[in-house]
């Protein structure tokens, strides 16, 4: 049954990676979603285009949850640029899942968003 | 006699549906219900052979439908002991307390004049309030306390001279409860105030008589009373709808209309601008000869009965929290719980997987939320075509939930 | 390829209901339509299979439910030449036009703007305006001129710098006359003037594309375009959507609510508070299909014949007079007319007695019957399923008229 | 056909009764039927208690005015009283009809309806 609840996810949502917050980071961003209530906050501390270390925080859903564990792992040494060009395929693959319902999908999605949110943010204010 | 909820399940095709191979427990009643064959085939005989627009034909056709449409009003409003004539049609519960809004409150009443809701209240009892803010009206909120009952005591306190309009739900969409509404009413009355009451989830699932309550008006949606989507209605005496306000302008609401200035039909149709949805009238109608062909007083019964069953067994289940008050006496067949160590969303995830249908979420309901610490609950939520095997379903579900979940907590 | 109305007419199981032993010629379009069996099949199908609250159920039927909301949602939007998110489900055109009044002009507009309505509009195109007069917005008309067309000259006067809103209806229910809707569009946003067009008229019944008209808003009714009741459309700009304020408050439109304020959702579910129709949205995207299967080109073509040989045959007839545009190039079918000595309503008495049904009176559209100096007007009004030989029903009826009538004048 | 076109109604349609205005009427009083847009207007002159001269006029429906028509005849040398309890069996029985659909009704009794509120008008502001 539920091939949804496998291993890693279960695995993440109980020993997150990552968890916690980064003292003066260079981004931090929190969002919602609305639907679930899922709640995240994004933390990354960059060196040049670089992001060297990632951590969140938040409650929500194991799916919302250990996608966002697993992104922190995955980003961390990762240009902007490739975070920001994340998509559903990607998450659904870090997630080890085919697919998700319309609605579970908003759940997987909502670390990666955030995190790219806060990123275009923080590119528009640096000074060129 | 008590209801035989196998037998009623017949009239329900939804309900022989399978998902992922199971048996289809739908315990979602508090969104909305199934509808009974009746009602499904009595919207395809409007439209096959009665459909017309309503009141200004002078052909036979027009005069069948609104002869439709009108007994609809009359059986509808009978249903909960109003007049044909203190029934509006509206799209649902939301949309009759918004026109209490636009129509009386901000119509009528004065600047900083108060409307005084709860802490218990769906959105549509606290949105469409917090919207006439801005016009200089106030809003309050009568608390929570013990296990998610309204507190009497801060009711007292908050209700003041300035509170012309008091709204409360009859029965909470979260936690159960049903409130003491004449009693609430009472004080309402004898303060001056008139009397909104929310309800969507009382009509469908006890015996209502507005006179009997006080209700000055009483807001309820079709949907999740067999009927049809769309279709709902807000029931208002008679004086206050002949001082009301217009809130839609169009047509079948005026009495005469010039460039410079028009004139008002009179009640109900005042407030009914625009085509209305008579088959939508109509398909309510039906359910609610169904609904009275079993009896409230034996739906509330049936409820009752599966409610403390429901809570007997989710409370003996480790790890799990029930919401709201333990008596069945003083509560609905709504159901809110947690499972230690497992979000709600996954949760209803892994019931779906079984073939039950719960809701996970706040319910629109944030401050019950709030009031409860937690982001989301997961909810189950009965009515006539559940029994014990579906709650047994459910607790058999919550075994997998374990499964999954459990051995690494 | 012409349309087939007789093969038509086997969708529309009402066309085959026969009254006073007479065939039943359904002539009162421009009031509601007919709907074909496909579209009442798939109302009961929704309900027997699909039948859920959408967007926050975590079960499968939900997902699906939430599915086909949304997928009618884009298909209804696209039929139009929106996208998904610019259309807002509403009860009718009605609904739609009064969200406009509140949610732009009353939450954006200033003291002392003006509102640029017509004398050629239905009065859900007058009424909503009127109620925004005495917070302080102001109302023009531009006026009828001709045989039923708005003045071109009395438009360009009218419009001024205070001009925020022009409104006007794209085709007319009394006098058939089709309106250059993009000229006048130009003309408004030249002026800086945003534009509302009413499309009850126009969209059931001619290809209709919302960026070639150039307009900001436009509105229409599902009931009319053979939908079911109590679903409609308002298409509207997304960035005006993102400006406008919400109209009703309650569920589905918010983001988070607390006690002591409220966030919003995005656009559309900004502005559909409640628990939406989806069997009604699942109803008229069926419609929808079934129009584009036809294709709109040639269901104005077909209107298009149908009203050259109606308003030959009826201008043929001693004592009866035709208002309105006489060239059918310009109007659709929609035709007002009077038959010298009869009242209409004894007309409509009358026909109905022969099987044919038109509609007599005011038509929701008061200052149009004063323009004319008319009281009431008799009015046939035609879609896909009508015919030559309706036309002929309905010839040979006002010869029955001039019989109980004639003999006597 | 149409027995709800008969000779009686035809009639007092085309060649009404009492068609035209009272000079100083003790009651004058007009009402429209909103559905249909009939419109009348009703006049009496009063002896005491009793009608003695009742006229009407207005323009509408065969059904409408017919009825007031009618109604003109009917009500003179009738008291008050009697004419404030007419209903809808006396009107069919005056238009020589056994029924009339809900919306022909209105029509029907626009005319009595109009006479009735005032006369009540009337009583009620008379010096007892
Ligand atoms: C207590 C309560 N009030 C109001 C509503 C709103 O009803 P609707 O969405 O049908 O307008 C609901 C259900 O959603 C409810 O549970
Ligand atoms: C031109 C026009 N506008 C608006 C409307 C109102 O539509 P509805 O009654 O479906 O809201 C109508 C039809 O009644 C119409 O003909």
């Amino acid at each position: 049954m539920s091939d949804i609840f496998q291993e890693t996810i279960l695995h993440h949502y109980e020993h997150p990676s990552n968890k916690g917050k980064i003292e003066n980071p260079d981004v931090k961003i929190s969002d919602t979603n609305t639907l679930c209530g899922d709640k995240v906050t994004m933390y990354a501390r960059l060196n040049g285009r670089v992001l060297e270390e990632v951590k969140f925080d938040g409650a929500g859903c194991a799916i919302s949850m250990a996608s966002a564990s697993l992104l922190t792992e995955r980003a961390k040494g990762m240009s902007i640029r490739d975070v920001i060009e994340l998509g559903q395929r990607d998450v659904l693959e870090m997630l080890g899942l085919e697919s998700l319902t319309p609605m579970r999908i908003k759940c997987a999605m909502l670390g990666v968003r955030t995190l790219q949110k806060g990123l275009i943010e923080y590119e528009s204010k640096k000074p060129v | 006699m008590s209801l035989d909820a196998e037998r009623l399940r017949e009239d329900f095709p939804i309900l022989r549906r399978t998902f992922h191979g199971k048996r289809f427990v739908y315990l979602d009643n508090a969104a909305t219900t199934q509808k009974p064959s009746c009602v499904i085939d009595r919207l395809s005989e409007f439209y096959r052979l009665y459909n017309s627009n309503v009141h200004r034909g002078a052909y036979t056709l027009a005069e069948e439908a609104t002869d439709l449409y009108e007994k609809s009003r009359a059986n509808i409003s009978a249903f909960i002991g109003g007049k044909p004539e203190e029934l509006i049609f509206v799209r649902g519960a939301t949309e009759a307390i918004n026109m209490v809004a636009y129509s009386y409150a901000l119509a009528r009443l004065e600047k900083g004049d108060t409307i005084l809701s709860t802490e218990m209240e769906h959105h549509s009892n606290i949105v469409p309030w917090q919207l006439l803010q801005p016009h200089g009206l106030r809003l309050d909120f009568v608390k929570l306390s013990g296990k998610g009952e309204l507190s009497l005591e801060d009711f007292k306190e908050k209700i003041t001279r300035r509170t012309k309009l008091v709204t409360f739900t009859h029965a909470s969409n979260v936690l159960g409860t049903i409130n003491p509404a004449s009693e609430f009413a009472k004080i309402a009355h004898d303060n001056g105030s008139k009397v909104l009451v929310d309800g969507a989830q009382s009509v469908p699932h006890m015996p209502v008589d507005v006179r009997e309550l006080g209700a000055d008006f009483y807001a309820f949606s079709g949907h999740k009373m067999l009927g049809p989507m769309g279709i709902g209605g807000l029931y208002a005496k008679s004086d206050l709808l002949e001082e009301m306000a217009p809130f839609q302008g169009g047509g079948e609401m005026i009495k005469e209309v010039g460039l410079d200035a028009s004139t008002w039909a009179e009640p109900p149709q005042k407030f009914e601008a625009g085509t209305p949805n008579v088959a939508g009238s109509v398909g309510l109608s039906e359910a609610v000869d169904y609904l009275r062909r079993l009896d409230m007083s034996r739906v509330r019964e049936h409820e009752k009965r599966l409610s403390a069953y429901a809570l007997q067994e989710l409370e003996s289940q480790e790890g799990v929290r029930v919401f709201g008050p333990g008596d069945p006496e003083r509560r609905g067949g709504v159901i809110s719980f947690e499972v230690k160590g497992v979000h709600p969303h996954d949760l209803a995830t892994i019931l779906d997987r079984e073939g039950v249908a719960i809701r996970s979420g706040h319910h629109c309901a944030q401050p019950v939320a709030d009031w409860l610490g937690v982001s989301a609950t997961a909810r189950a939520s009965f009515y006539i075509y559940n029994d014990h095997t579906d709650i047994d379903s459910l607790i058999s579900a919550l075994g997998m939930v374990r499964k999954i979940f459990g051995r690494r907590a």
